[in-house]
């Protein structure tokens, strides 16, 4: 897979996985969110791969300047497959401008959406939450502890991986990734389900909602929470909360702020007539 | 809290705010240090009180662990309620509940200032522009370095000063509050993850029918003693059975198609 | 029992049998009032102890939770076992498990009965049928009405007589019934419900594979915590990744059939 | 999908609707079971659409008067289907009188099968134990009251729901119902399995029969049931005694009859021993 | 131990060795006597101390469960742990603990012995050989019941001898072990049965993703109050739900894959 | 399916199946396996059919000479079929020698494969830890008598039937299970994951491994095991072990025996430091 004379050292790429991982975000804004930091990346490499051609140079900072957006851990990938173009084309290959950007483009779009879900959204909350039950009774420094060390070793390495594979494997990446697309949908439906069901279980036990109101008559004391809701299921009332939270932002189109604020309004509703 | 004690904070602040290179980049930064769980740990040695602090953060973990930021759609700024929350409440004498009841509303006034940073940061890719246009691969660097630096001064000083300068109200602020008012922040506090969830499976979900497997999650943590991890290998068992019953076939589908029937018994 | 109670009692037996409209007829009546849980509380309100009258309705209800009569095929009747084993039990002084044991032998008694209103009810039809000949809307209601009329008389009257002059009867029965012929009414009534339930799978099982789910929704409410409704959650679960696996891919093989094979898709 | 010039107003099906829900079951008979019935919630329909030709009136009346049965609740689709084809036809459309005949007779099957299992064999067991379980402790009204509210509110919406349904939809829920085979296959094999295992969890904690017999040697005492059964598995009796009566039932086409009084023998027996 | 006990022993021991064809052969044999926890209610018998011996045998036969020998490869000697490590370890007046200090080396060291046997009986097939060309039934059975003396000698002899001489040994032993020592038994005991384990699921293994199904069957049962009965009806669910769903499909392919359409209705 | 005109009576089968319930595995040795056996069973059966050819039978006791090897106990399917196709060759129908030996041949391999993984490590595994919950905690002899009545019934039994049945579906029996191979697939992968699971349970009964060891500082004691592996998930260290000696085991291709050495040193490292 590897180009036989190839210009870049094993040092250079050492390098740039470094550069990507330190300051991926570092640039982050709305109009461009990764594209400079991207570009700071490429630089030295460029500088090489170009070293006689200023003009090539030029374009290539300034195509990698673009606007550049995917979730930054698992997108480390990208820039990898983004080196390993450059030096293709830079050794006289067909490889074009437009076939760089738009490699890039086509897949930081599938990255940012798998990586906010699984990494963000699923891996973390798992180590989160059992992290937390290790110190929630008694403030034990060992859950946060355990966190930092899982996480920081599990995902620096992961990118360190994913950023050589993706130059060792090169533009080859990009295309088993979108012509294998029936092993590509394997692999993304079973991490949506494996993540979906995750979350709902870590959700179960983070989201709560509970009713304090006790009906009484005479001598008699019905507590309504445990009398009905957890008899029909315990966690009813938030799980309809979370269902009901979704919908309103999927089906009713709601923004999470509005999701926010009916919220923070139910619950002083319900804190004022005693009910929660 | 002492003047020092405000530096530090505000310190760590800015080392976990989304865009600090320091630690790792994103990865030891705003997804490690920015997590109230490690806020409240690191508040805790810096207030010289850990055992409050890491209840402090727990809790307020809770209420943003399900927390994603599509394409920099921040839904509430973890950095003011880690940074600004925890350390109010610890120096009022409280923990847990009194730094929930912080944390929501300063997650909701922190947001301006996190769109306010990615605004005016979009100056440097400009000055970045220039660069790549003359084949300054120095002002390439510089423009990165340089955007560093409004982080820096708006997060590190904005934690630093509120919690310097905010310590007594905050303190009479507390003391003061109605236990109504603090059930109130209890109550919205464990409510409002569910914005996070909501967030999460509008985000995963590919299918629409697949939100049953949320909640089939949501239930086998109930009614058994699974921990996460477990679940996750359920999942991973669930997910795996489904893929294989399903996708098995079509490999043996594709197979028909063609018009030589010997590859028909791909198994 | 008071006159007037056993009257009231007969009432609501009449509103909870099968053919009652009053209350959003088969909905609001058999399926309904006409459930021993439903009936226990009635009778209890009647006969003036609630509490002993719902615990009583619950016990008798799990003899018959399970049951179903497909295309009027009634293998026990409720009726009497609610509105006349239930407040006989209560008159005697005696609560669930005394309603049980009158439960068990009146409900196979009350079969003749149910099927005597049964039989006799086809005379309407007939009624409606000149009626129909002849164009006669008035007619038809007349006979609709009319049929309310032998039901009323045979359920409220069974009942109530019943209750009035069994109560003395059941009461030295029950308090003269040895231990051992107590124990054994609630043995079989432990046992009994297993009628409706292998009715119900009869009925439901498409193929003879699928009594698999049902043993694995008895394994699953045993050995968890899960509620009735978190299982049915989670069947909802199973069966939607079950339809989707294998249905899929029903549409992908369709893709290949193209010409012909249009009759293919029978299944 | 709704007729332009519909002879029936609103107030006409709303009307129908409620005489259904009402009278449906009201003159059951083993000769036409719910036959009457219809025909009398079909004849103010009917009057109004052959307001002026009598002798189909008639007719309607007659055909209408035939045998027909089906789970009442959820077959509140077929009058509102039948009405709009009587509508269609009197306003001189291509409805042929054997099409409403058979086109009732053929849904009535289907939608006794899945409404007798799902309806009062599903849904309304998963109410009745959710309820038993508010009350059987200590006699609190709650449960019985529950089930009424949740019960009526639900079965009464959903046949108010089906008759317009099947009005609006017309000769086309049929059609959709029996053409769409794929997906009618679909919705009835996941029900199904959503009813079956249901089904099993309720059973499960219904139908009882446990051992008391103690096997007693000098001191030791050994509980056959908590020593043997319940190692094998908590419950193993009661689903051996539910399987074989369905297994009788099914296989060796017992009556039902029959096997209530099998069981009560065997209790007899098993208590008159002292086993259980 | 008396010297009858020790003969005793030594008889059933070698009723519970592999080529043992008298207890329904190898079913009543090896597979029944043979195994630890019925060793050890033989040998409580025998020793006069049921309530020690079941117990050891439990505790053995934890070691082994999941052991088997997939074409006579024997990976641990079960017939020295169970029927001489049991007997020492009692005779020592120690018992489970005790006895799995003795079988975890024991097991090892009798696989010489296993191997030995499984080695000199290929002399007889040759004698059978013999027979055979001659058509000489006689001589095949001659060779065949002759088969049954050295495994007799050899594991009724050796069980027998060991433990009659080995029992002051094995008591010296086991009252003078140091408890770090009887701790890395015990340790090591709970260890080994993985052993066991990787050997069946590698030969159990069709396709590699499987192997979470292994890890399914373990979290169900840590997870829940399921007895291995009820994870049992559970996993033939499971398996079924795939089966079918993957299943179904084949069909319809199979079906296309025919010329004729009209067998396309198969199910 | 029976030959019309057997030479064998029902007593020469039922006889025959004794004698391999009683011997299958009695002359087993690493040369022939089970070979001597299998032709002790047959010779009766061959003398009879072979009464009047005495080289037949003479080559037919040669044929059954050989190497045999299956799971003895499902195996005996295979005689019963052997047995069926010999009365054929006898009788003079087109039955090869070849054929003979291929379909012993061809069987004993899949059923080895599933009996084993079936019949020992998943059937028994199931009996013996229920049985071992029976007694553990008192050392009642109710655990060993509840394993030995059910054990030996059912697998007997079993053993009874196949071979029966092995007799009376003769060649055909062969065939259905090579050429139906949609079924047996089915089957086989059912029953593969079916084992996998109660495999997976059984193991996590049975193997167990913790961590003793307490941090302790000041007033502080942490224990390891309760604080992290369990918060992680109970049984965790016991899950990874087991599929650490699978993976060195089917990977990294140990042998078993350095595997139990492997783990014998482990421990002595952990109990040594003091950690387990
Ligand atoms: O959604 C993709 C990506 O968008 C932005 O870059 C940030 O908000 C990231 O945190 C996010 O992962
Ligand atoms: O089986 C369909 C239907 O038949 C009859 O009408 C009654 O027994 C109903 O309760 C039942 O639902
Ligand atoms: O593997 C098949 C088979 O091989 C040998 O015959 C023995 O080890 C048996 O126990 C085993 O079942």
């Amino acid at each position: 897979m590897k180009n036989k004379n190839a210009i870049l050292s094993r040092k250079d790429i050492n390098k740039a996985a470094w550069s990507y991982i330190f300051f991926s975000q570092a640039t982050q804004n709305f109009e461009r969110m990764m594209g400079l930091a991207f570009c700071y990346v490429m630089e030295p490499i460029l500088k090489k791969l170009y070293a006689d051609k200023p003009e090539e140079y030029k374009k290539a900072l300034q195509r990698h300047m673009q606007f550049f957006n995917t979730e930054p851990q698992l997108g480390a990938l990208i820039p990898g497959i983004t080196i390993a173009m450059e030096e293709a084309r830079a050794q006289g290959e067909d490889v074009s401008e437009e076939l760089i950007v738009n490699t890039k483009n086509a897949l930081m779009g599938p990255f940012a959406g798998i990586g906010d879900s699984m990494i963000i959204g699923t891996y973390s909350p798992i180590l989160l939450s059992i992290a937390m039950s290790m110190c929630l009774e008694d403030g034990n420094p060992i859950g946060p502890l355990f966190f930092c060390v899982v996480w920081l070793t599990t995902i620096v390495g992961m990118q360190w991986y994913l950023f050589h594979k993706g130059y060792s494997m090169g533009i080859g990446a990009a295309n088993t990734f979108f012509t294998n697309k029936e092993l590509a949908d394997k692999i993304t439906t079973g991490l949506t389900m494996l993540g979906l069901i995750v979350i709902g279980g870590v959700a179960s036990t983070t989201v709560r909602a509970g009713v304090i109101y006790k009906f009484v008559s005479g001598e008699m004391s019905i507590s309504i929470q445990e009398r009905i809701f957890d008899k029909i299921m315990p966690g009813i009332l938030p799980l309809l909360l979370t269902i009901g939270a979704w919908y309103l932002m999927d089906k009713k189109k709601w923004k999470t702020t509005q999701i926010i604020l009916g919220i923070t309004v139910l619950a002083a509703i319900m804190v004022f007539l005693g009910i929660m | 809290m002492s003047f020092l004690q405000a530096l530090l904070i505000g310190l760590f602040a800015y080392l976990g705010s989304k865009r600090t290179p320091w630690v790792f980049g994103v990865t030891g930064g705003w997804n490690m240090i920015g997590r109230p769980l490690v806020a409240g740990l690191i508040i805790g040695v810096i207030l010289g009180d850990v055992r409050s602090g890491v209840i402090a953060g727990a809790m307020v973990q809770a209420l943003f662990i399900g927390q994603i930021t599509p394409g920099g759609a921040m839904p509430a700024d973890v950095n003011w309620a880690s940074y600004i929350g925890i350390p109010l409440a610890l120096a009022a004498g409280g923990t847990g509940e009194q730094a929930v009841a912080l944390a929501v509303p300063l997650s909701m006034l922190g947001l301006g200032l996190f769109n306010f940073i990615m605004t005016i940061n979009a100056y440097f890719p400009h000055m970045g522009d220039r660069a790549a246009e003359k084949g300054d691969g120095a002002g390439i660097r510089r423009a990165t370095y340089l955007t560093v630096i409004p982080s820096f001064i708006l997060r590190a000083g904005s934690a630093m000063l509120i919690c310097y300068l905010g310590a007594p109200l905050a303190e009479s602020l507390i003391n003061n509050m109605p236990t109504q008012v603090l059930h109130f922040f209890a109550v919205a506090g464990r409510m409002l993850p569910a914005v996070g969830f909501a967030m999460l499976i509008k985000q995963s979900l590919s299918q629409k029918w697949m939100i049953i497997l949320f909640l089939m999650g949501w239930i086998i943590i109930g009614a058994t003693n699974m921990t996460v991890t477990a679940l996750a290998i359920l999942a991973a068992g669930i997910a795996a059975l489904f893929v294989m019953a399903k996708g098995e076939t079509k490999v043996v589908t594709a197979g028909t198609q063609t018009d030589e029937e010997d590859d028909c018994y791909e198994e």
